[in-house]
């Protein structure tokens, strides 16, 4: 499966990203410069964490008129695999293919810690391989994490089972104690109503091998291989 | 010029005459201010130089030693490590979200500026006591400032640590280090070499910043400064990310001849400094500097303190490949000038010669001073702690209790949670521990990380305490695992002028210099900050140590945390009665006085052989240091994270019981073995003359200690780590 | 020359956690009148251009598209001329 | 009761990365008679005052003991009826 990770000027989690997948996950992967106006090859693209245009005015707004942006834009319509981590689900937010926004965290402070994943929805490409009622243990390093729909759209969103991840504690309870940034419904992930497009805020690539704390983030990964391997039969 | 003008920006009167006799003639007023930053303290180090010079600087891995931006050590396959620790103390006490921020973005640059790929950052912060509002305020500004900077550009910042104290509530602290990671055929030095070479200034544009600041308040010029209020320096992290991609790229290609980047002193500094290294001089160009507001005078231009600048000397072939890539990373770079062979330092502004000068005589000729110095008299009463008049514990529990929520010994999770520690997914031990570990990719090995000082005890004994903060930054390091390398430091001061602190200056550095060599830890670079007083009271002397060390298998790291019940708990080393300068002497008694703890620097470093071995061998579980606090402190810190008890036995033997539970004695480390491996550590012990005390067992939800047969201490852990936890969030509210 | 002074808040309905914690601070320091806080961003835009109209729709137009974010932010604008 | 509304910028000398960032991006975005973009704070406080000169001196107050940081920032603020 053919990764493309995008490189925003100011981002940083590219780094992290490309590692996890070409060292962790033994993918093939390259880095796509946020200029680049095609994406054609990719099996699946990522957009990385880590403060594109230094998260100046809102975190993801100038980035999403890059113009690898259309491109993007483009191959997610057309169904193609597109996930985005932290600063990527701000970017996928921003560029609205994704619902809802994403502001100052309710702390007013950046938080990096490791969180509890509920997953809240198993028939997605993101989470085919999770085994039912298995809590992700994976980190979350942002600031602006405050996860937003009005009432009507959170409706719409549990209906559609677009609700990926929630914040659990560690018994797999969602309390507002285990929301660390003051999302709504405590979420953390969400895809599209088509199921192509995943935005989350805690960081997979970061919880790849056990001597990071967690290797839970590579079930998210495990699951697009299994989706992928099945959609080619 | 008359006197005014020159003592209006800092120099001497002899400092002056010295000018016109390098010049052979007046300087002009562009001039002067060029001679005055750089040959202020901040700049030529001129009173702390001949001190610095008995540092040992030399080591079989040391690649590159002080004198250039930054400190560079062999760990060996081919690769390096660049760390330097620098000091923004003035600017974060008056705007401290962006003086910590810039002063994390302008140590970043030294590490880059070497071709070294920041990989971690550090900070070492001195504060006032939190019940004063205005440290509050400093406090969470400098935080999030830290916060701001470091987790935007990218770089992790792994550890640190933090004091309150009211010697600095008027002048708080604040120290930042970097740590980056480079090929050793990839070291790039700050020189500008080859006559007819260009040099060019990338990176953001130069603006008023900094310059009326201290070093500019000449009488003349008051009443406009006035009117435009002193200038304060923001940080822009996403340029510099930027800024650090396109360079490092350049570096790689070896596509430029030398590079530094714009700090103090700002394109004075950066151009004589670069030119005095390579032998040469510089020929520049003011109207070709793009600047951030119009109308700037020369010497605006010339000592600007803007942020996130650099500057590059390239050959004339590789001038074009050099804008294209910059241009690629959306940053703007202007050739400004070029190399000569001539070693003055020409400016030209408006097609006039604006300052010419020898470069070397900007950047290595500044007076060297030998400031006098005197044995301060507080010493004589602060010494004297008679144990006799100080009642001892009565209830251990209450005693433990308040120590642990003491924000000195406190968790201090409010302050890194705020930090992207795990971004570069190398961090293996984050913060919260005795030192940070980081893989290195590609590699088996891991580098080990801490910064330290108890200022405290240099204040008691500066000797002794300089002596202490490098051995307790070797045995954080050592817990981890790692093997100590060497240092960087950041001396922080009151002012070399009166006689008394530089007293305590020199004795601080003479004992740093022998706990250094005793561990073979090199000194590689470091920052003086001096005139850190407040109305004339000076701070604790504080010379922060930031050690690095190496772990050849990441592995074989180790950690505070008890990990199973049912292990063994071993105090290393012998208990004194030794509460001079001690968290608890202060805390309960409120009494900074006495002797601070002795230190051997063999003991220290059996110790040290013992702690290595053991972790290697795969022996034990856990290590922690014992520090401020002592055993029952670190008794219960090991506790916290996998919320197992102990069970622990001890005796008195003669000692009183404040010392044996609280007491700081130096040179122990607290272990957890199985049961199984107990004989073999104690058999390593032996074999190093460790001092090894089997105390007693991991278990239970309770932290006990029995002393002599009473139970002084039983707590349950989750009520001693609520309390840990809580105390710096809760002084917040 | 026109400067467009914008100002822009956080919808009514969208919790204003800056806006609580600088209530809560102004409380702190002993102001006991305040109702109601809320924080929100100001820019100024400095447009090369005089014609008002023109101006008006330019800058709502670059609300729209960049400057705001219409799923949690309101905002309102004059113009002013230099 | 009245409601002060501060706008704050950072001073003209001040470095603005954000006013910068927008800037570009508005120029990249085909707007090209941007002259300058500052980014600031915006704060609305609604105070239990009626008397607009006791509220004009305690806002001021406000801003500088809490509100701005004056060593980089500057204000203005106005008052409105509600
Ligand atoms: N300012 C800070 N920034 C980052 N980490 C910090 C800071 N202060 C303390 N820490 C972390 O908290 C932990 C405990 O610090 P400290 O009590 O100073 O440890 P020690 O006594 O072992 O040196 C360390 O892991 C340290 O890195
Ligand atoms: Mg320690």
């Amino acid at each position: 499966m053919k990764f493309g990770v995008v490189v925003f000027p100011g981002s940083n989690g590219d780094i992290d990203a490309y590692h996890f997948i070409k060292d962790v996950l033994a993918q093939p992967v390259d880095h796509i410069w946020h200029q680049e106006e095609s994406v054609a090859g990719y099996d699946c693209l990522i957009l990385p964490g880590g403060s594109s245009y230094g998260d100046y005015l809102r975190c993801g707004a100038i980035a999403r008129f890059s113009p690898v942006m259309k491109a993007v834009k483009d191959f997610a319509l057309r169904g193609g695999l597109v996930v985005g981590i932290g600063n990527g689900f701000q970017i996928l937010v921003e560029a609205g293919l994704l619902p809802g926004a994403l502001y100052r965290n309710a702390n007013l402070q950046f938080r990096c810690r490791f969180t509890y994943l509920k997953v809240e929805n198993y028939h997605t490409p993101f989470t085919v391989a999770i085994e039912h009622g298995r809590l992700l243990k994976i980190p979350i390093a942002h600031g602006e994490g405050n996860y937003y729909v009005d009432e009507d759209t959170l409706q719409r969103l549990k209906a559609k089972g677009q609700i990926i991840f929630r914040y659990a504690d560690e018994q797999g309870e969602i309390t507002a104690a285990a929301n660390p940034d003051g999302s709504v419904f405590n979420i953390a992930g969400v895809c599209n109503e088509n199921k192509n497009v995943l935005g989350m805020m805690p960081h997979p690539e970061r919880a790849g091998e056990i001597i990071l704390g967690s290797d839970d983030g590579k079930m998210i990964f495990d699951s697009l291989f299994k989706h992928w391997e099945g959609s080619r039969l | 010029m008359r006197p005014e003008d020159w003592r209006s920006l800092g120099l001497k009167d002899e400092e002056y005459q010295m000018i016109t006799e390098i010049l052979g003639r007046e300087p002009n007023y562009v001039e002067l201010s060029m001679y005055s930053v750089m040959w202020s303290e901040h700049c030529s180090y001129k009173n702390s130089k001949e001190v610095l010079r008995t540092f040992p600087t030399k080591g079989d891995r040391v690649l590159q030693g002080p004198g250039e931006n930054a400190g560079i050590i062999d760990i060996g396959d081919g690769l390096a490590v660049c760390f330097k620790i620098e000091s923004h103390n003035h600017p974060s006490a008056i705007e401290p979200y962006q003086g910590a921020a810039t002063g994390v973005g302008g140590i970043i640059r030294d590490i880059f500026t070497m071709g070294a790929r920041p990989i971690a950052s550090l900070n070492s912060l001195r504060l006032g006591t939190l019940d004063d509002p205005q440290v509050r305020y400093i406090f969470k500004g400098v935080v999030s400032g830290i916060a701001g900077y470091g987790n935007a550009i990218g770089v992790p910042t792994v550890g640190g640590e933090v004091y309150f104290d009211s010697s600095y509530q008027g002048n708080p602290l604040v120290n930042a280090m970097c740590v980056g990671l480079l090929e050793v055929e990839k070291i790039k030095l700050g020189r500008a070499t080859g006559k007819g070479n260009l040099v060019i200034l990338a990176g953001a544009r130069t603006g008023r910043d900094g310059i009326h600041g201290v070093t500019f308040a000449s009488e003349e010029l008051s009443e406009a400064a006035e009117e435009k209020s002193p200038e304060v320096q923001a940080g822009d992290p996403f340029t510099e990310k930027l800024l650090l991609e396109a360079c490092l790229e350049l570096i790689n290609n070896d596509d430029i001849v030398g590079i530094q980047d714009l700090g103090g002193a700002g394109l004075t500094c950066a151009t004589s400094e670069m030119a005095s290294r390579g032998g040469t001089g510089m020929e520049i160009e003011l109207d070709l500097v793009p600047c951030r507001e119009e109308g700037m005078a020369a010497y605006e231009i010339m000592i600007s303190e803007s942020q996130e600048r650099m500057l590059l000397v390239v050959t004339p072939e590789k001038e074009k490949k050099v804008h294209d890539t910059f241009k690629r990373w959306g940053l703007i770079s202007t050739t400004i000038g070029h190399v000569t062979d001539d070693g003055i330092l020409r400016i030209r502004q408006g097609g006039k010669v604006v300052a010419e000068v020898p470069a070397r005589s900007l950047a290595e000729d500044a007076p060297v001073y030998c400031p006098a110095y005197q044995e301060p008299t507080y010493l004589k009463t602060s010494a004297a702690l008679d144990l006799q008049t100080l009642p001892d514990v009565q209830d251990a529990n209450q005693v433990l209790l308040k120590l642990v929520s003491s924000p000195n010994i406190a968790s201090k999770e409010w302050i890194w949670q705020q930090y992207d520690y795990m971004a570069r997914t190398s961090t293996v031990v984050a913060p919260g521990a005795d030192a940070a570990v980081l893989r290195i990719r590609g590699t088996k090995k891991a580098i080990a990380l801490s910064t330290d000082c108890n200022s405290r005890y240099v204040f008691l004994d500066p000797y002794n305490g300089g002596k202490i903060a490098v051995a307790e930054a070797a045995r954080n390091v050592v817990c981890s695992g790692g093997e100590t390398l060497a240092i960087t430091n950041c001396l922080n001061f009151g002012s070399p002028e009166k006689p008394e602190i530089f007293w305590q200056f020199r004795e601080t550095v003479r004992g740093m210099s022998e706990a250094c060599s005793a561990f073979n830890t090199p000194v590689t670079g470091g920052n003086v900050s001096f005139y850190n007083e407040t109305d004339g009271e000076a701070i604790y002397p504080t010379p922060v140590v930031g050690m690095v060390g190496l772990l050849e298998d990441v592995e074989r790291h180790c950690t505070s945390a008890f990990k199973a019940a049912g292990d063994v708990v071993v105090l290393l080393g012998d208990t004194f009665d030794e509460l001079g300068g001690s968290e608890y002497l202060a805390l309960i008694h409120d009494k900074v006085q006495g002797q601070p703890p002795a230190i051997d620097l063999e003991k220290e470093k059996a110790l040290h052989k013992t702690v290595l071995a053991a972790i290697k061998q795969g022996l034990i579980n856990s290590a922690h240091d014992l520090s401020e606090g002592g055993l029952a402190v670190a008794l219960a810190e090991c506790c916290f994270t996998n919320e197992i008890g102990a069970e622990i036995f001890l005796s008195k033997q003669g000692l009183r019981l404040d010392s044996l539970l609280f007491g700081e004695t130096q040179s122990r480390v607290l272990v957890s073995v199985a049961a199984d491996k107990l004989n073999l550590l104690l058999e390593l012990a032996a074999q190093n003359l460790v001092p090894a005390y089997e105390i007693g067992q991991t278990g239970g939800a309770k932290l006990q200690i029995t002393v002599d047969g009473s139970l002084q201490i039983n707590l349950p852990v989750l009520e001693l780590k609520k309390a840990w936890r809580e105390a710096i969030p809760c002084a917040l509210k | 020359m026109l400067i467009a002074q914008i100002k822009v808040l956080l919808k009514e309905s969208v919790l204003d956690p800056q806006g609580q914690a600088v209530e809560k601070a102004l409380g702190t320091l002993g102001y006991n009148n305040i109702e109601k806080v809320r924080v929100g961003k100001y820019l100024e835009i400095m447009l090369a251009e005089n014609n008002r109209e023109a101006a008006n729709k330019q800058v709502r137009e670059m609300c729209e598209r960049l400057l705001i974010n219409a799923v949690i932010e309101d905002y309102t604008f004059t113009l002013v001329e230099v």
